[in-house]
């Protein structure tokens, strides 16, 4: 991995680069599951080394690839990074050594997510029982920075009107059907597939790895996939701007209620156990709605983004071509 | 039947990680692109296969079987799909073969075919 | 419901966000966000009295007893400061439509409105969570919209100016997260109080120095102090003048919140200020930072450009006061903190009225301007005042608080010097006023129309904000006392 | 068993690792990129037993696909490339107010 | 020697964690300077894993017969704290194609260039009229 992110710092060529970062997206995802932290592996997967990889090409694409040598100011850097590095190593003397059972970590606020989740949630995945009950209101943040995030870079990117039929911009498409025959047929009989396996995730995630972030991320990207090789403009018509726009509104507002309605019935915010006359039948009934508020917002958003950034490289060129 | 499906599931596995090894060795060691392709193409799906294949015959569970047979498919399905659209794109991008060539023209001549300039 | 209050002050603001969305017309969402704005406001005077009469309120999300689950704990300081917050808010937002319907582009005023209530929301989730890693969560809400709010500014350069400052923001964000981190690995907790309880154990450790000092070095990036200000200037002066004036009145609050709740009360006071050379080490970065910025301020062509140098200076003061580790000197810094955020928001609201009927902030625009536009420019007038802590203002109180604060610890030099520092500030002051009153209008340009009514009665009131605290001052010196006092564990 | 296996495809993806970071074409890093995605992809399948945990094959799901969709746009995207930049940069319209 | 056993994989992640900082610092590029910030996001959530880690324990999902679990909670944070990296990624993206757009360069010194220009340009209008 130190190899990887010094190769990041060597090389002039973005495109490497941006590749390098996704292999460095998935090193890190590996290393994740030999440290048992499968959902975070899952997420780092399908975040690191796909989504942000995918995001940093067009950007790439729309920016150029090389780097100027110029403007490096090494020395200064040097000594900033010395200092902080120094001063970390130094915080390392005094911690608890890697894995030992008897840090403070593993002592004092986590048994009782270990060996009490099971009794109080009754979701066999501790990570999704911390993090949808225990510290539900984390994730409800969470979700609202996924949805600043898509709103922001709808801000920054939206196109008031798209270029309605551009001449390069479709040669690329009719190229790609073309060239890409064996791929789009490949990609047709996945896709439904892959909608499927994102279904799978959001609701296995009680008992497995996965949940709404995840099977967001997955289901937005069969949606990228086909927008990819069947164009921006067949994608829309199958999702218009729009409804995600809504939906992604609404998976915030389903996993707000869920909160409202659990202080209307006498708990506090998000206390999912008021939600059902049994509080284990309450949990399993909150969990699985912020879930899905969660895929929701994550997988709308994803989308958003996504569209926007290839909107605007189209809008770009059609750009380029008028004033040509 | 314990002894044989452990036996064979080793054999797999190990003719995995052979195939695994030397396609790794390949795509360094191989001269060009195309070649490197192939190395590279042997052991996404045959040893990819292999692998698979030795781990579900090492547990008995049909769950595992049928997510590693979804695995296996996944990559059967895909790999053969990326490197045939890879091989297209470079072939009508202009990377030439190295055909009767030295190894240093073939720096050269990719290294003007591949980057665009970009003013 | 009143049980619900501490959790309600986060949540409107936030479920508003996306219902906004849904209903998409600019003039609505508008109206729409002002009623979700000024609903905060009122929750948060209710909190303020609830606080003041009955002590802390915790209040446990999710039904789960901290440390397990996450804790919303009020006490007097975030309180206070979450009022500050939420009025100023609802004030410019009286403004915004007025001002935004000109600055930006009809399609993405929807959007604008989104992104001005989740950064609400961020600000507001920081100060009243309990909880060290919910601070991170509702940190990067408010930092997210604060980048997209600024680059919706005209000028190119807010482009630039927003990516700057996405990547201070985000270092300085990583650095809480490793701070966080470490006080974890150290305590095995996230909930502040139980982290307040748990760190005395393993202070002496070499560990919890350095989770202070990224947190601290993170938190200072957020707050602009001095060595680590140059992304706040320009990220100030290209913004839509809406969100300068929130911003500048708000957001260096939030940071120099966490920097007091961080230092007094989860690594308590012995180990900040004992422990390590915190003290003398803040008081020359404040007191640099007053000279240095308030120097620089002077030259600036820009008038936006002045004032966000002024703030960074202001910080200075702040941060003055806090150095000080006394109750005094953090009272000080309380009530500058409340004075600030009223004058800088009056000071940017009149300059986002200057700029609807201008159209520019430079200087030499200013020229007659004190004719044309006769009651924003009063307005500017007597935010300058404030700003160097002429009697009757709200600045001067807060001066004579920090003086007295200084002089208790005996410091006549650094007495002197607050003073100096608030000299410069005539400088920088008279420059506009002299501009807008002493030079003949721009020959050739159009007579400039005063600014409408939508301007005048926020800037108006915050204006007059300026002169009551400044003269009636009980109100916040009380809540400010009795906030510091809290913290220093003196029982009333 | 297992661990030869595991090791074999480290010490493979070591190899991918370098030739991506050699380059030289474009082609050969996404080669490289892809063959590292699919050999992670039997990594984690073998981590899963190697830990006695083997439901974790759904991981393994995961990156057989994120890998395919990055492929797919990393192509997608070379070929508005070369289409794009060969001509001169044309500055785009200022905005300064 | 215990000590080096015991911390060389926070040695390793500080490592990391430095080379994405000084990425961000010293590299001109814009998207660099984000990628850069990426590697220094993940390093600091490979440390939070590495703290939630128990030598011999396996996964935090709940199965029969398995007492020892790695610690759940840091695992949760770094859930969120991956949201907000990638949430940050897209905006820095999104705000470098419109600077591309605006500026026609994504290089800091140019740009920074460029800005000391408008400022001259704007006071040169302002002398003309």
């Amino acid at each position: 991995m130190v190899g990887i992110a010094l190769a990041v710092n060597q090389i002039k060529d973005m495109f490497a680069v941006v590749m390098l970062a996704g292999i460095y997206g998935l090193v890190s995802a590996s290393f994740f599951v030999a440290m048992d932290a499968v959902d975070v592996a899952f997420t780092e997967a399908s975040v690191g080394a796909g989504i942000s990889t995918l995001l940093m090409l067009t950007t790439v694409a729309m920016t150029g690839r090389t780097e100027h040598e110029a403007s490096h100011k090494p020395l200064l850097a040097l000594f900033v990074v010395t200092v902080t590095g120094g001063l970390l190593i130094y915080g390392t003397f005094d911690m608890p050594y890697f894995g030992s059972a008897d840090a403070p970590v593993h002592n004092h606020v986590a048994p009782r997510y270990i060996y009490d989740s099971i009794k109080e949630i009754g979701v066999p995945n501790m990570v999704t029982s911390v993090l949808a009950s225990y510290r539900g209101f984390d994730t409800f943040g969470e979700v609202t920075v996924i949805f600043t995030a898509g709103i922001g870079v709808l801000a920054l990117l939206s196109v008031v009107r798209l270029p309605k039929t551009d001449a390069a911009v479709e040669a690329i498409n009719n190229s790609m059907h073309e060239k890409h025959l064996v791929l789009r047929v490949v990609i047709k009989t996945m896709i439904p597939f892959i909608l499927l396996y994102a279904f799978y995730v959001q609701f296995h995630g009680d008992y497995g790895p996965g949940g709404g972030f995840q099977a967001g991320v997955i289901f937005a990207a069969a949606i990228i996939m086909y927008a990819l090789l069947f164009g921006l403009s067949a994608a829309r018509r199958v999702i218009t701007q729009p409804v995600v726009q809504l939906l992604s509104a609404i998976g915030v507002l389903v996993y707000g209620s869920v909160g409202i309605v659990s202080m209307l019935n006498g708990g506090s915010f998000l206390d999912y156990s008021v939600l059902s006359a049994d509080p284990i039948a309450g949990q399993h009934l909150g969990i699985l709605l912020i879930e899905l508020g969660v895929g929701l917002t994550v997988a709308s958003v994803m989308i958003i983004i996504f569209f926007s950034f290839s909107a605007r490289s189209e809008y770009q060129q059609a750009k380029k071509g008028e004033s040509l | 039947m314990e002894f044989i499906l452990s036996l064979l599931s080793g054999f797999f596995l190990l003719f995995g990680s052979f195939l695994c090894l030397s396609g790794g060795v390949g795509i360094l060691r191989f001269p060009d692109f195309y070649t490197r392709m192939h190395a590279a193409g042997v052991t996404d799906t045959l040893a990819a296969a292999m692998i698979l294949i030795g781990l579900m015959l090492q547990n008995p569970e049909t769950l595992v079987i049928i997510k590693l047979m979804f695995i296996l498919l996944m990559t059967l399905f895909i790999s053969p799909a990326a490197s045939h659209a890879l091989g297209q794109a470079a072939v009508l991008n202009n990377l030439p073969p190295l055909v009767d060539l030295n190894i240093k023209d073939l720096d050269n001549s990719t290294a003007s075919g591949d980057k665009p300039s970009k003013s | 419901m009143l049980a619900h209050l501490p959790i309600l002050q986060v949540i409107v603001p936030l479920i508003a966000a996306p219902t906004c969305l849904i209903l998409r017309k600019p003039k609505l969402v508008w109206l729409f966000t002002l009623l979700a704005s000024s609903l905060a406001f009122v929750i948060s005077i209710l909190l303020v009295q609830q606080v003041m009469l009955t002590g802390t309120i915790s209040y446990e999300l999710g039904g789960w007893s901290p440390p397990w689950g996450i804790e919303y704990r009020i006490d007097k300081l975030n309180a206070f400061i979450a009022l500050i917050i939420s009025g100023v808010s609802t004030v410019v937002l009286l403004a915004a439509q007025t001002s935004i319907e000109k600055e930006i582009p009809q399609e993405k005023q929807t959007l604008f409105y989104i992104l001005y209530l989740l950064s609400l929301t961020g600000m507001l989730g920081i100060l009243t969570t309990g909880d060290a890693f919910n601070v991170f969560v509702f940190l990067e809400i408010s930092s997210l919209s604060a980048y997209s709010l600024i680059a919706l500014g005209k000028d190119r350069r807010a482009l630039w100016a927003s990516f700057q400052y996405l990547i201070m923001g985000t270092i300085g964000a990583t650095f809480i997260l490793i701070g966080i981190g470490l006080m974890y690995q150290m305590t095995g907790t996230l909930n502040m109080a139980d982290l307040a309880e748990r760190l005395p154990e393993v202070a002496e450790t070499r560990t919890i120095t350095t989770a202070y000092v990224f947190f601290i070095v993170g938190v200072c990036l957020k707050l602009a102090l001095f060595p680590l200000h140059f992304w706040l200037p320009n990220a100030y002066t290209y913004a839509p003048s809406i969100v300068t004036a929130f911003f500048a009145a708000t957001s260096t609050k939030v940071a120099a919140y966490l920097l007091i709740r961080f230092t007094f009360s989860i690594f308590g006071i012995s180990f900040s200020f004992t422990t390590l050379p915190m003290e003398t080490l803040f008081l020359i970065l404040g007191l640099l930072g007053i000279f240095i910025a308030s120097t620089v301020a002077i030259y600036q062509d820009n008038i936006k450009h002045v004032f966000a140098y002024s703030s960074v200076a202001q910080v200075g003061y702040m941060i003055v006061g806090f150095s000080l580790a006394t109750q005094a000197g953090l009272t000080a810094m309380l009530l500058h903190m409340f004075n600030h955020a009223l004058m800088k928001g009056a000071l940017f609201l009149a300059l986002a009225a200057v700029i609807y009927r201008v159209g520019s902030t430079r200087i030499a625009d200013f020229q007659g301007l004190g004719r044309q536009m006769p009651l924003t420019m009063a307005a500017i007038v007597v935010g300058g005042l404030s700003l160097i802590g002429v009697p009757l203002t709200v600045g001067f109180v807060s001066k004579w608080y920090l003086v007295v604060a200084v002089l208790e610890k005996g410091w006549w030099w650094l007495a002197g010097l607050v003073l100096l520092g608030s000299l410069l500030a005539v400088i920088y002051v008279w420059r506009i006023v002299e501009t807008a009153y002493f030079k003949a209008p721009i020959a050739g340009r159009q007579p400039v129309k005063e600014a409408p009514m939508a301007f005048l009665v926020p800037v108006w009131m915050l204006v007059s904000a300026n002169v009551y605290f400044g003269i009636d001052t009980r109100l916040s010196v009380e809540i400010a006392t009795a906030a510091a006092k809290s913290l220093f564990g003196v029982v009333q | 068993m297992v661990i030869a296996a595991t090791l074999a495809i480290l010490v493979a993806m070591i190899l991918a690792i370098i030739r991506a970071v050699m380059g030289p074409s474009l082609y050969d890093r996404i080669l490289a990129v892809n063959m590292f995605g699919t050999k992670t992809v039997l990594l984690i399948s073998l981590l899963g037993f190697v830990m006695g945990r083997p439901e974790f094959l759904d991981i393994a799901m995961v990156y057989a696909l994120i890998n395919f969709i990055s492929v797919i746009g990393v192509l997608r995207l070379s070929d508005s490339f070369s289409s794009k930049h060969n001509g001169p940069v044309v500055n785009p319209v200022k905005r300064d107010s | 020697m215990t000590m080096i056993l015991g911390l060389y994989n926070y040695w390793i992640v500080i490592v990391l964690m430095m080379i994405g900082f000084y990425i961000i610092i010293s590299h001109g590029h814009l998207i660099k300077k984000i990628i850069g910030l990426n590697i220094f996001q993940t390093s600091v959530f490979i440390f939070y894993i590495s703290v939630g880690k128990v030598e011999g324990a396996t996964a935090p999902i709940w199965q029969e017969g398995i007492l020892l679990y790695s610690n759940p909670l840091p695992h949760v944070l770094i859930l969120t704290a991956i949201v907000v990296g990638i949430a940050t990624t897209a905006l820095g993206l999104a705000l470098i194609v419109r600077i591309k757009e605006e500026y026609g360069s994504v290089d800091e010194g140019e740009i920074q260039s460029m800005d000391n220009q408008d400022v001259i340009s704007q006071e040169k209008e302002h002398q003309q009229c």
